[in-house]
Order: structure tokens, then C-alpha cells, then sequence
């Protein structure tokens, strides 16, 4: 059926391409590779981009989609730039990337390009210009126009196929957790730290028991070491400002923040805080914490601090002094950088130094922070124990945070069911399976969120044909994004065409969806505009354009 | 000399006879039986199967043709969460399990005996040196060895193919080695040899066709070793997404929670299938070892 | 003296093994496409600090060196620092072992039980149609993927059934004194069941099929017909005579079986969740952690090779024929 | 208490074979009287073995007692329930097999192994069970530090001494040895048959000697059953039987072995052909396709066994005529002849 379809799509082209009859046509375009994490490990993805090249092939190209495991994938797009045309990658969504700027700025400005994160080679000095622009500026409204302005931009030149911002699906046990105590952060979904301290237990049962399929890596405050961990140590340790439920940042360990001027912010000291040994939280652990993460023993950590021109201590109030101005400093570095006790820390950072390793590969046996969680145990590749932190000044109501690494999917579903799990902390099957099984079951209460993150077909714009905007706007137009939502996410995503989540709703700029056309007629259009030509199904350069990269 | 040649079956005929296929034994008829028809169904694949195995399909209302019932929309074997036609995966899934199997068992079977061969016959240091190469092979833990190798390398199907041949020969190996030892410790190989025939013609003449259905026997386990290898990386997720295997459906069907959604139609016929390629193999197998080793006997 | 001689070479045999796949192992890793840190580059990371991480774990040295070292850090005993967890591979293997060896010895266990007792069973009732029905059944439960079993084991004993817990060693949150106390309780009996029962399935046919030839043999040998002229009771004639001599290969098949198994288990440990070595050597290779993959992969091939030469020493123990020369 | 310590009427033993049987013993007769040692001669394949085995009950597992008594010490043991039988073996009717190597268990010591018998079947204690394995040690002449030793450590003589310490080791009254120095040098045989003697002298006990060679009959021997082909041809005291042979079989087999002590006398002249095939045995007497003598009723009609001169029994057609016949069957060329 599809394929009779595809052949009489195909000659009706070639007889609009006789009757056009241009006067010159390029050499044939050579087969597109497209990249794609497996199936096993990525579902959806891979369908994404099975549906992606069927689409592309309609248009008259010839598309090989190579399946690589995602080490080998990373390696090909990040070290070898110039030999891929086009990759399926994603960005996942963090509490500290509720602030665009790590978004806006990494993955688009030119610098980044050689070695950074603009691994697509984008170049557009006038988006390079916003994208500066928007760093320095501190007032929200005008800050904001800028950010929509960039993602107008990007809308514009089409740099990637947006595909979609997946929704995240979690469930809890709502004989166990009051349903009312649930906090669904925006973008984020309801598996977050706000969730965890505000759950009520409506019985006996007092422990908080979910699940990971990914190990837990390291609890160290001064290492970024994977998602999984930072559900534990953003429970352990506190931080000056916490990322809201809102999106927005909410001042936690700190009582309060401000900015004076637009290199310099204040901020206050909630007072009585104590480190789980007993010990109180000074200014100066707060100071020793951004001091410890430039000390060059913690190099993921370093760019956070690595804007701190000074810190100041007077009484309670603690004054960090910028080297330039950052509009970001508060969500991506207040909030994002773990208080540590100096007395804990400052002997093992002096005696790091004189060695070879740095704190990143330091792991206390008994993680000492000031949070809502104490450390309790962990037991490798299998659990890891929180005991409720009662002292803290937002102490959680349940007794215990208890965090079981299920790697299959299926045994967690099973588990959620038989009770042995009463928090789904991670689901990546079918969430359609995951309601069917709640409806069953009765017990259990599905919440779905639309994620921070996104999913997204990159260009090589450093590789004719990527090189044409022309081109990837008909490319990233051939596929009505609505059949990757509901072929490839079951309905379980929103439709994207910009990196800002609609999620983040005081960023998130809905023109740039609003005005995106699919489908692929306009797809055919927007190449027969260019000067695309099709002969025997064929899809041509326009002009004299000489195929360089062909195999 | 002259009339020998004219009784000579042709060599297609002779390398048959040679095999001794065990026809006595009703499993290992059975086994065989089981094998031609997947034989048959893996040839006439393009024939049999009613769509591409990867082809995404959809309903007339141009909607994803997923999570179809067996008999629904005329769907045999129903459809996957991707929308592909499982039956099609199923006969499709026979080409690579027998492509694999079958590959694997050769490669096995010709280098273990090539192995065992060159060092039962020539003995020495070739011996002292092939069978060290065993020993080693034998220290290095085979599912662990297959998961890196598919890891590095770009996800194939010949990933299993190439461990089994890097690995497994060994076992083939040290058994041909200890017949071709008692073979050639019986007069007819010294008799050639005094009458002057070369090492080579030796081998071929003498030996190769006695150890022949020893190399036979052991490929035929091969090509189980090999299906369910495969299937097990698949499962880990080290599988080839571009060729459907069997292994690869039960994966998918695992990852897309057939067994939650209670798909029965999806994850029990490739393991059904699974099941009776291997267990045939290990039937033609016992039916070879009442042949060669009767002492062994029912 | 000629005692002590076999066993030198034994061990110098061994030793060559050792190194052999040691060899090999640093070679595939090491040689293998893909930078070995890309998977561990996230959008913030600059330049230098790729290189410093480069630097850190020894990848910036020539290949000869890093084998040198690698050789020299082994013969200490050092297995080198996980890239993705940041701490001593050996630290990582050593919680992971006792898991692994305890589900492997286990299952293994109840497979060599049942099997013997089948296996002597059906050599005892050959001909029968208990015996036509089963070998082909035996032969069957060789041939199912571990994976599909232990899948098919889950959904009915666990999800349907409930009877059994349907992931890790112990219920959430509980605490022992001791490995000794958790392996001794109760519940850990009742976690270990699913994913034991599941290798036991696996791995019965082999004891059984060994056992059941070997007392055909046996049963034919003059020793176990004397045993009847003596009037010895048919218990003694077939436990103490016609199964201890056919037990001789199927014990030391148990120890080859050890290393088998230890390969299997990967995959029925990470259905399981089983907080074992086999799924630890597939989350380092899938994330490219070379040094723990390495390490892992490294005592797996250790204890095969060990477990290798216990077969042999202990066909030799238990062969008074060659124990006693 | 009878002159006959065992008795044996008309036994028949038959093997199931694919959809037929094979008659193995087809009504033999004959006895063994007390203190004597009695021995069953014959070709192999002529049932010999399978009547020593079948006065043990422990037979094949596709034979079966089809017919005929066995009068042990009075009583039929082929008619009692297998549970009286299973107590009567190895304390009253002991076995020495023809391999010590393979009838001994090679994964326990000899200690063991007559420890198993004395302790589980003679009821003795474990001190008792230890003298007694060191006496009868000393009996067989094995010195006893060797007791913890398993059998491949013994050589092919010790070991057959082992076995007969096995069998003696419950005071048996009934000793069978089948072929019990077949495996070893003359030698040693002449050792072990020696030692047999002696101690069957010395316990009084009786012992059916299974084996295929007439020389070793010839040795130790007080009677002789001459077995061809299923049936009894002739049996009688040692030196009758062999001396004067009644029946052409007998005759044959002599002149077809050499004497034990090495010399032979004359020409050994095997005899030509093959025992019948027993799943179609001829009509008539068995021997007679091979006989030099036979005759037109040798062909039709079986000859019963009858006695000729007393004691001495014969089944032949011309075993009136045996003296003739023995002067010319004493003639290499008489079985040349024939063949």
C-alpha cells in the first residue's frame, strides 16, 4: 500500500520536474546517514527517526539510518564533526536548566562550535549577538524578549529538526502517599526533591521506597556524576536557592537574595541550620562551598564558580562580587552548587592537592550535608538508604527515602504493583501501559508532565546539503511533528519547535510553533523553491552544485 | 584402480554418505525435519511473508498499525508497538537465526577441525602451540567476550558469528585432535605414508573424512550456541536493529512490555522458535552420539 | 618429585593463560573505535578539562605504556579507577562478587541435585516412557533463551502469582549485620528463589544428561553385578556403587559449570535486579567504563580459569586411580 | 543332610532377543557333593557362565529362569521368594569373578570392600570386621598393611587373591569361580589355583570352577561337567571324565589344550566349526554337525544323559561304543578329516 503510494508520488514529481524542465540541475544529493541510539535503549528515538526517513525518502533522497550505542555515537558527533550529516540527540531537563541560558548560549553561539557543544557548527553573528546580550541582562521582561528573539532565530534557520518535549510519567502508590501531597514541578515532573519532603504517608506505611534502572554512580557533592545521583544529593545537601516548583528560584538556605547592581548579589544566611554531624551551618562553610569548587579539584564544578570575582561575609549575609554580569548566576550557580561543611571537606581538598586524583573520585563512606535527607547506606548496584533529616527547617513528613536500582522496566511495573515499590521514580516503557496497569490495579495514580527536555534531529551545517538553510527548513518540515507525538511517544510528548519548553512558560515563545508548517507538500515546495529538482526520484543540488562528499 | 573410479558416487554424494546422518533415530528425524522446514520457509522468505519485516505499518485510516491483535486488520500474528507485521518478523527472523546459526557452526566446525587436524597430525611444537591457543581460549568467558566485541564494534549479527569462531573452535578442536590421534595411530596412516603419499593427501584422504561427522556433531550444537547467543546480546541491547532476528523480537517485546500488555501473540512464537531450532540441533546431536558413540547408548 | 613437577607446569600453564587473556583484554579495549571518555562529556565541559580528564586516567600515554602499567598495576593487585564511578575497580567487584558467587553456587546447587538424582533416575528406568518423555524435555530446557525463562518465571510467580519478591537480594530498607546474616535469612531465601530457580532450569540438563550416561555405563560394570552376587541391598548397589563412580565426571563438570554459569548470569541478573558481577560488566561496557569492564570481565575469565584447574585437581582427588598413582 | 551339597535338574536360563529368546541353558543337570570342587567346562557361548550366574539369581536383565531346580542344601533356591535368596547369597554362595580389576569398585579400598560384606551382610562389628579382614589376608597371603590400598594398586594376581579373600570372607559353603585365573600367566595361575585348593581343603567348603580350559580342570579339579551348547554332554569325577571320555566332544576338547604345567601332549588339535547357533539349535544332538562320529539318529533325536559306568554320565547316541571311539578320536586326523 505505502510503497504504490511512494511510486506515484515519485512520477508525479517527475512530471512536474519535466514540465518546470530547468535549465540545469546538480549532481544527484548522495545517501543522507542519520543517526539513531538502538531501539533497546531508546524506543522512541529510534522510531522517531525510522518515521523521520521514510519521510525523507518521499522526498527523493536516499537515507541510511546507522544505529550506534550511544558511546559510539558521542564519539562520532562530538570528535569527528565533520563526518556525520545528521543525528537524533536530546537534552534532558535539570532544575538549573529552568534558566535558558546554558540552552541559548552552549548549544548556538559560534565559540562553542570548534570543541563545545555547537557541535552542528551553527555560525550566525546575529544570533550570536542576542545570545550574549541575554547573559548580561538582569531585568527579567527586557532579558525576555531577547530570549524570544534567539528562539525566533533558531525557528528561522531551522540549525536542528525540533521534534518534540517528551512528557515525563511517574505514578505513586496513593493508598500509601496522600494524592494532595504530590508537587509536580514544571518540566520537571513529580519525581523531584519538593515531592519527596512534602509526601504524606496515610498509614503505616512511612518509607518513600522508588526505583532507578541506572546505578548509582557517586554521592559527592563536588562531582556531576548522573541524573540518578542527583535525585540523592540534592536530598542530602542544601543549596542557597532551590529551583521552585515553578521554574522559578526560590530562596532555601538562604533566607533571602538580592541583587545589587548587576555584578553583585547578597544574600542572607537562613539562621539554626545544622550539618547532619551535629554541627552548625556558618557563612563560612557557604564561602568555603564556591571557594572549594574553583579550587581546581573539582572540575565539572568550576564553571559555576568560575564567575565569582570575590565573596564577602558580614554577620549572616554573604556577598558573591561577579566578574561580569550574568542574569543566570542565581538559578545555574546559587542554586545548583551543594553546600558542604569545611570541616569536613577542607582537610580532604588540601590533602587532594598533593595528589594526582581531585575530588571527583572521593567518596566520604558517611556523605555529610545539611538537607531534608540524612545518609543512611548504600548498597552497591542495589539500594540506597535516606533517613528523614527531622531537624531541618522543612522536614520531610515521610520516615525514610529509599531508592531500589530495578535496570528492567518491566520488573519495576510489577513491583509499583506487588507493593514493593510505592513511588515510580523512573518509567521508560509505554506509558499507555503504565495507565492501563493504574486503571487495573486501582492503587496506583499516573501524573505526566511535559519535560524542560527535548528531542531533536541535529544537522551537520558544516556538510553541504545541511549548509543550505533552504534545505533544512524543507527537511525539518517534511514531518508533521503530531505523528512523532503520537506514532513514537504514544501521545506521551508535545509537539517542539524550540529549545525552550513550553514548560518554562515566562521563556518558552509559542509564535515559534504556531508559524511552523509541515507536511510534504510544503516540504516539496520549499525544495522546488530552492532549486531542488527531482529526476528519476532522484533529489538534485540546485544549479551547478557539485556533490564533494559522495562516498 | 579403474573400476574403483567408476563406483566413486560424485563428491556432493560422497561428502553426504560420509555425514552417516542418523535417519534411525525418530528424534533426530525430527530434528532434521524441523531444520528443512526452516530451511524452506528461510529461502522462500520474500514469498512467505506477507510484509517487509521493518516496515512501519499503517491502518487504511492512515493511522500507526501498532499493538494489533493476531487476526486483526488480517494481521496474522498481530503487530508490534513499532507497528510491524510479527508474523513477517517471525519468517524473516528464520533467514538470520539460520544465517547466524549456520555460519557460526561452520566456522566452528572448520576451524576446530582444521585446528584439531594440523595438531593431532603433526604433533610437536604445532601441537604444544595450537593446543596453548586452546587452553587460552578456553580462560576467556564466552557471553562476556561476545557483549564487548558487539559493544565496540558497530551492532552486526556477525558479531556472534565472528566470537564463536575466535572462541569457540576450542572444544571442536581438542576432540578432533585426540581422534585424529587415534586415527592416526592405527596402521592405514603409516601405510600410506610408507607407500609415499604426501602429508596432505593424508589428510584428506585418511583422516578428514573419520573425523567428518565428529565436526558435523559439534557444528550442530553451534548452531544453537550461536542462535541463543544472539538472542541473549540482543536482549542486553547489543543486538542489530536493522536485521530482525528472533533474539531482536523478544527484545523488542521486553522493551515494549508485551508481557505487562499481555501479548502473548508477540513474545511466546519467537521463543517457540528459538526452542525448536536449538532442541533440534540437540536431537540430530544425540542421534550422532548413539551413531558414533554407542557405549553412550539409550 | 614428578608430583611437584606436574604441578609447576600446571601453574606455569596456568600463569601463561592468565597473562594471555589479560593481553588480550587490555588489546580490545584499548583498540577498539570510540573515544573511551566521549560518553562522559556533558555540555559544560571545556576543552581542558576533556584533556584533564584524559590526562587523569592515563589515556594521553602511548599504548605500550598504558599496557605496562596496566601489567604492573595487576601484579599489585590494582584493577584501576571506574571512569563512571570515580573509585577502585576492585572495591566494586569485591561487593559484587559474594551476589554473584552465592546466586551461581546456589543454583547450581539445586541443579546438580536434581540433576543427579533424574539423571540416576532415568538410567534406572530406561526404556520406560518416563525416560522418552523427559530427555527430549531435558534437551528442550537447554535450548530456551535464559532471558525468556526467567521473563516467563517473573511474570507468573511474582506478577501473577505474588509468591515471590521480583527484584534484588533484600526488601527495601532492610539492614543486616553481615553478608553471613543477609545470605542466612529468610527473606533472602525468598529473593533468591526466582532468579536461582531460573539458572537451576537452565543449567539441570547438563548434570542430568552426564549423570543419567554414566550409570548406563556403570551399571553395566562387574563391580555393580558383584555388588548384587554379595546380596548387597539394591540402595547400596546403586548409591554406593553404580552413582559414586558415575558421579566422578559429573562433579568435575560441576566445577566447569561454575565458570559457565558466572558467564549466564549476566543476564538473568539484570531481570532479577540482581546486584551481581554480570551486570555490572554490562553497564561498564554499555558505558564505555573500560577500567571496570575490564576488572569485571577480568574475574569472570579468572574464576573460568581457576575453576578449569579445580576440575582437574578434583577429578584427580576424587579418582583414587590417579589420586593414587 | 544330603551327599550332594547342590544340586542342579534340568535348568533351563533363556535370553530375550529383539521378539525371540535364545535358550543360553537348555536342561542342565548336574551336582556338586560336599567338600568337592567341581569343574563346569566348555567352549565359550556354551552356557557355562550363565549357569554359575544363574545359582546366584543374579542374571542378566533380559534372562530369565525358565525352568528346572536348584537344590541348594536341600532346597529349591530357583523357586524361593528373591528376598530368602538375596540372604542366602555371599554368606552361603560366594563368587570369584574372572577380572579382579573390573569386579572390584576402583573408588573404594580394598578394606572397603570386604569390610561392605563383612559388616552390611555377616553383621560383624567394626573391630571384629578389621581382625577379620587382616586373618584373611594373611589366608590368601596379602600382608595386611596393603588392606588400605584400591585395587589398581594391586597386580593381576594380588587382585584375584583379593577376590577370593572377598568370597571366603563369610565362610560361604558354596564357592563359584568363574574363570578365575583366565586373565593371568600360567604362572600365576598355578599360584592361585594352588592356594584355592588349599584352602578349600582347609574350610571344607565346596567350589563350581567355571572355566573353558580342560588343563585347569584337569589340575584341581575332582569332578567335571562337560558343557556344549546349552546342555550337559557329560559329567563325572575329574579323572574318569577326562581320562576315559564318553562322550566325542569331551575327547575333542582334549586334544585341544595344553596341560597346565606347560608340556603338551602331542599335538594340540582344535576342533573344527563353531558351537550351533542356540536361537536355531539343530535337532538332535548339538554337537553332531561338528561330530567325526555322528550318526543318522545323532541328527533326529537328542541324546538323554545317562550313566555309563556309575558316577559317570553321558549324553551320547555311541557311548557304548567309547573306548573304540576314543582310540581313534586320539588321531589328529579323525577332526581333519572331518573338516
Amino acid at each position: 500500500m505505502k510503497s504504490t503510494c511512494r511510486a506515484v508520488m515519485a512520477t508525479a514529481f517527475l512530471a512536474l520536474a519535466a514540465a518546470a524542465s530547468p535549465a540545469m540541475a546538480g549532481d544527484p544529493i548522495r545517501t543522507i546517514e542519520i543517526l539513531s541510539r538502538p531501539q533497546a535503549s531508546q524506543p522512541q528515538e529510534f522510531q522517531s527517526i525510522q518515521l523521520i526517513a521514510q519521510e525523507w525518502r518521499k522526498l527523493g533522497l536516499t537515507v541510511n539510518v546507522r544505529v550506534m550505542p550511544w558511546e559510539q555515537m558521542s564519539d562520532v558527533v562530538w570528535y569527528q564533526r565533520a563526518d556525520w550529516d545528521s543525528t537524533a540527540w536530546q537534552m534532558v531537563g535539570r532544575p538549573e536548566r529552568s534558566d535558558p541560558d546554558e540552552i541559548i548560549y552552549n548549544l548556538f553561539h559560534s565559540s562553542t562550535a570548534e570543541k563545545g557543544y555547537n557541535f552542528i557548527g551553527y555560525q550566525n553573528p546575529e544570533y550570536d549577538a542576542v545570545a550574549e546580550a541575554q547573559r548580561g541582562e538582569i531585568d527579567p521582561e527586557k532579558r525576555k524578549a531577547m530570549v524570544f528573539e534567539a528562539q525566533e532565530l533558531l525557528a528561522r534557520d531551522q540549525p536542528n529538526m525540533m521534534l518534540v518535549h517528551p512528557k515525563q510519567t511517574f505514578a505513586f502508590d496513593k493508598t500509601v502517599w496522600k494524592p494532595e501531597s504530590i508537587v509536580d514541578q514544571s518540566g520537571i515532573g513529580i519525581r523531584n526533591t519538593w515531592t519527596f519532603m512534602a509526601l504524606e504517608p496515610l498509614g503505616e506505611k512511612k518509607d518513600i521506597v522508588l526505583n532507578s534502572s541506572d546505578n548509582v554512580k557517586a554521592i559527592n557533592p563536588l562531582y556531576i556524576s548522573g541524573g540518578v545521583d542527583s535525585w540523592v544529593f540534592e536530598l542530602v545537601y542544601d543549596r542557597l536557592i532551590r529551583v521552585g516548583p515553578d521554574g522559578l528560584p526560590k530562596a532555601w538556605a538562604a533566607e533571602s537574595y538580592e541583587w545589587k547592581g548587576d555584578k553583585t548579589v547578597a544574600v542572607k544566611l537562613r539562621e539554626g541550620m545544622k550539618w547532619h554531624d551535629g554541627k552548625p551551618v556558618t557563612p563560612e562553610d557557604v564561602k568555603f562551598s564556591f571557594e572549594a569548587i574553583v579550587s581546581g579539584e573539582a572540575p565539572m564544578y568550576a564553571p559555576f564558580g568560575s564567575n565569582i570575582e570575590s565573596i564577602a561575609i558580614d554577620g549572616q549575609v554573604i556577598t558573591f562580587t561577579l566578574k561580569k554580569p550574568a542574569a543566570s548566576f542565581v538559578t545555574s550557580s546559587l542554586a545548583k552548587v551543594n553546600l558542604i561543611p569545611k570541616h569536613v571537606w577542607e582537610p580532604i581538598i588540601e590533602d587532594l592537592k598533593t595528589k594526582e586524583a581531585n575530588a571527583e573520585s572521593y567518596q566520604e563512606k558517611t556523605p555529610i550535608g545539611s538537607g531534608p535527607y540524612k545518609f543512611e547506606r548504600w548498597l552497591t548496584n542495589e539500594e540506597i538508604v535516606l533517613s528523614a533529616n527531622k531537624e531541618h527547617f522543612n522536614a520531610p513528613k515521610a520516615d525514610r527515602w529509599i531508592l531500589r536500582i530495578v535496570p528492567n522496566v518491566e520488573a519495576a511495573l510489577g513491583m509499583l504493583r506487588s507493593g514493593e515499590l510505592n513511588f515510580l521514580g523512573e518509567f521508560s516503557g509505554d506509558p499507555k501501559v503504565l495507565i492501563d496497569a493504574a486503571k487495573q490495579d486501582g492503587d496506583l495514580e499516573v501524573v505526566s508532565t511535559v519535560e524542560m527536555g527535548f528531542r531533536y534531529v541535529a544537522f551537520n551545517e558544516r556538510r553541504p546539503p545541511f549548509n543550505d538553510v533552504a534545505f533544512r527548513r524543507a527537511l525539518s518540515a517534511a514531518v508533521d511533528r503530531r505523528l512523532i507525538v503520537n506514532a513514537a511517544y504514544r501521545g506521551f510528548a508535545v509537539p517542539s519547535n524550540s529549545v525552550i519548553s513550553p514548560s518554562l512558560e515566562f521563556w518558552y515563545d509559542p509564535k515559534t510553533l504556531a508559524e511552523l508548517k509541515t507536511g510534504h507538500d510544503v516540504a516539496a515546495g520549499m525544495l522546488e523553491e530552492a532549486g531542488y529538482t527531482l529526476d528519476g526520484g532522484k533529489l538534485h543540488y540546485p544549479g551547478d552544485t557539485k556533490e564533494t562528499l559522495a562516498k | 584402480m579403474h573400476d574403483l573410479a567408476l563406483q566413486k558416487p560424485g563428491l556432493v554424494g560422497r561428502m553426504f554418505r560420509s555425514l552417516k546422518l542418523p535417519l534411525s533415530d525418530p528424534f533426530a528425524v525430527f530434528g532434521l525435519a524441523v531444520y528443512a522446514t526452516f530451511l524452506l520457509t528461510a529461502i522462500f522468505a520474500d514469498a512467505i511473508a506477507p510484509y517487509d519485516p521493518t516496515e512501519i505499518l499503517y491502518t487504511p485510516e492512515y493511522e500507526l498499525a501498532s499493538d494489533l491483535r493476531p487476526g486483526e486488520q488480517g494481521f496474522i500474528l498481530g503487530t508490534t508497538s513499532l507497528g510491524r507485521d510479527i508474523f513477517s518478523q517471525i519468517v524473516y527472523g528464520t533467514r538470520s537465526a539460520l544465517i547466524i546459526g549456520i555460519t557460526a557452526a561452520f566456522m566452528v566446525a572448520l576451524i576446530g577441525s582444521v585446528v584439531g587436524l594440523v595438531s593431532g597430525y603433526f604433533g610437536g611444537w604445532v601441537d604444544a602451540v595450537l593446543m596453548r591457543l586452546a587452553d587460552i581460549a578456553f580462560g576467556i568467558p564466552f557471553l562476556p567476550f561476545v557483549i564487548v566485541l558487539a559493544a565496540f564494534l558497530e551492532p552486526s549479527i556477525w558479531n556472534v558469528v565472528l566470537a564463536m569462531a575466535l572462541v569457540l573452535w576450542r572444544d571442536t578442536g581438542r576432540v578432533i585432535r585426540s581422534q585424529v590421534l587415534t586415527l592416526r595411530s592405527r596402521g592405514y596412516v603409516d601405510a600410506a605414508r610408507v607407500c609415499g603419499s604426501s602429508d596432505l593427501k593424508i589428510i584428506l584422504r585418511h583422516i578428514a573424512p573419520n573425523i567428518l561427522p565428529l565436526s558435523f556433531l559439534y557444528g550442530s550444537i553451534a548452531i544453537g550456541w550461536a542462535i541463543l547467543t544472539e538472542a541473549s546480546i540482543s536482549f542486553l541491547g547489543f543486538g542489530d536493529p536493522q536485521s530482525i532476528s528472533w533474539g531482536y523480537m523478544l527484545q523488542d517485546a521486553f522493551a515494549s512490555q508485551a508481557l505487562a500488555k499481555q501479548a502473548y501473540y508477540w513474545f511466546v512464537p519467537p521463543g517457540i522458535c528459538i526452542i525448536l531450532v536449538v532442541s533440534a540441533g540437540f536431537f540430530i546431536t544425540r542421534g550422532y552420539e548413539n551413531l558414533l558413540f554407542p557405549k553412550l547408548g539409550r | 618429585m614428578s608430583h611437584l613437577k606436574a604441578v609447576a607446569s600446571r601453574t606455569l600453564q596456568l600463569a601463561l593463560v592468565l597473562w594471555a587473556v589479560v593481553t588480550i583484554l587490555f588489546l580490545m579495549f584499548r583498540l577498539m573505535p570510540g573515544n573511551p571518555m566521549a560518553a562522559y562529556i556533558d555540555p559544560t565541559f571545556t576543552v581542558e578539562q576533556q584533556q584533564a580528564l584524559m590526562a587523569q586516567f592515563g589515556l594521553d600515554k602511548p599504548l605500550w605504556e598504558q599496557y605496562f602499567i596496566y601489567l604492573g598495576n595487576l601484579l599489585q593487585g590494582e584493577l584501576g579507577q571506574s571512569f563512571r564511578y570515580r573509585e577502585p575497580v576492585a572495591e566494586r567487584i569485591f561487593a559484587l562478587l559474594p551476589n554473584t558467587l552465592i546466586l551461581t553456587f546456589s543454583s547450581l546447587f539445586v541443579a546438580y541435585a536434581f540433576g543427579i538424582l533424574a539423571g540416576a533416575y532415568l538410567a534406572w528406568r530406561r526404556g520406560s516412557a518416563v525416560e522418552n518423555a523427559a530427555i527430549p524435555l531435558v534437551l528442550m530446557t537447554r535450548a530456551m533463551p535464559e532471558f525468556w525463562l526467567g521473563m516467563v518465571l517473573l511474570a507468573v510467580f511474582s506478577f501473577w502469582l505474588g509468591w515471590f519478591p521480583a527484584g534484588g537480594t533484600r526488601p527495601a530498607g532492610a539492614d543486616y549485620d553481615s553478608l553471613w546474616a543477609l545470605y542466612t535469612s529468610r527473606d533472602f531465601l525468598s529473593y533468591l528463589a526466582l532468579p536461582a530457580l531460573t539458572l537451576a532450569i537452565y543449567s539441570q540438563g547438563l548434570p542430568l544428561l552426564l549423570m543419567r550416561s554414566n550409570m548406563l555405563d556403570v551399571m553395566k560394570e562387574d563391580f555393580v553385578t558383584m555388588a548384587r552376587i554379595k546380596g548387597l541391598s539394591n540402595w547400596t548397589v546403586v548409591v554406593r556403587h553404580a552413582a559414586r563412580n558415575a558421579l566422578l565426571p559429573v562433579m568435575t563438570s560441576f566445577a566447569i559449570a561454575v565458570g559457565y554459569q558466572l558467564q549466564g548470569n549476566v543476564v538473568v541478573e539484570s531481570i532479577f535486579s540482581w546486584p551481581g558481577l554480570g551486570r555490572e560488566l554490562v553497564n561498564a561496557v554499555s558505558a564505555s567504563d573500560y577500567p571496570l569492564a575490564q576488572g569485571a570481565f577480568l574475574m569472570i575469565a579468572v574464576v573460568v580459569i581457576l575453576m578449569n584447574l579445580i576440575a582437574d585437581m578434583l577429578y584427580a582427588l576424587l579418582d583414587p586411580r590417579i589420586s593414587h598413582a | 543332610m544330603t551327599a550332594n551339597l547342590l544340586s542342579v535338574r534340568d535348568l533351563k536360563v533363556s535370553y530375550r532377543v529383539g521378539n525371540g529368546h535364545i535358550d543360553a541353558v537348555d536342561g542342565a543337570s548336574f551336582d556338586v557333593p560336599r567338600g568337592s570342587i567341581v569343574g563346569l567346562v566348555g567352549e565359550s557361548g556354551c552356557g557355562k557362565t550363565t549357569v554359575a550366574r544363574a545359582l546366584t539369581r543374579v542374571i542378566a536383565d533380559n534372562a530369565r529362569i525358565t525352568g528346572g531346580q536348584i537344590l541348594f542344601d536341600g532346597k529349591d533356591i530357583a523357586a524361593i521368594p528373591e528376598r530368602q535368596m538375596n540372604a542366602l547369597r555371599w554368606r552361603d554362595i560366594a563368587f570369584i569373578p574372572q577380572s579382579a580389576m573390573n569386579s572390584l569398585d576402583p573408588v573404594y579400598t580394598v578394606e572397603y570392600q570386604l569390610n561392605e560384606v563383612l559388616r552390611r551382610r555377616g553383621g560383624l562389628s567394626a573391630r571384629e570386621a578389621r581382625m577379620r579382614c587382616e586373618s584373611l589376608f594373611e589366608m590368601v597371603g596379602i600382608e595386611k598393611g596393603r588392606l588400605r590400598d584400591y585395587p589398581h594398586q594391586f597386580s593381576g594376581g594380588m587382585r584375584q587373591r583379593v577376590a577370593i579373600a572377598l568370597a571366603l570372607a563369610l565362610n560361604p559353603k558354596l564357592v563359584i569361580a568363574d574363570e578365575p585365573v583366565t586373565a593371568l600367566d600360567v604362572i600365576v595361575q598355578r599360584q592361585i589355583l594352588d592356594q584355592l585348593r588349599e584352602l578349600q581343603t582347609m574350610l571344607g567348603i565346596s567350589v563350581i570352577l567355571v572355566t573353558h580350559d580342560i588343563s585347569v580342570v584337569a589340575y584341581i579339579c575332582d569332578r567335571t561337567v562337560v558343557m556344549y551348547a546349552g546342555r550337559v554332554a557329560e559329567a563325572g569325577p575329574m579323572a574318569g571324565v577326562l581320562t576315559r571320555p564318553a562322550h566325542p566332544y569331551t575327547m575333542g576338547l582334549r586334544n585341544a589344550f595344553p596341560d597346565l604345567a606347560g608340556a603338551a601332549s602331542g599335538t594340540l588339535t582344535p576342533i573344527d566349526g563353531a558351537p550351533p547357533n542356540l536361537a536355531e539349535p539343530p535337532p538332535g544332538c548339538r554337537f553332531a554337525p561338528r561330530c567325526p562320529f555322528s550318526i543318522e539318529v545323532c541328527s533326529t533325536e537328542s541324546p538323554p544323559l545317562a550313566e555309563i559306568v556309575p558316577d559317570h554320565r553321558v549324553a551320547c547316541h555311541r557311548a557304548s561304543e567309547a573306548p573304540v571311539l576314543r582310540e581313534i578320536a586320539a588321531r589328529t586326523e579323525t577332526w581333519l578329516a572331518h573338516a
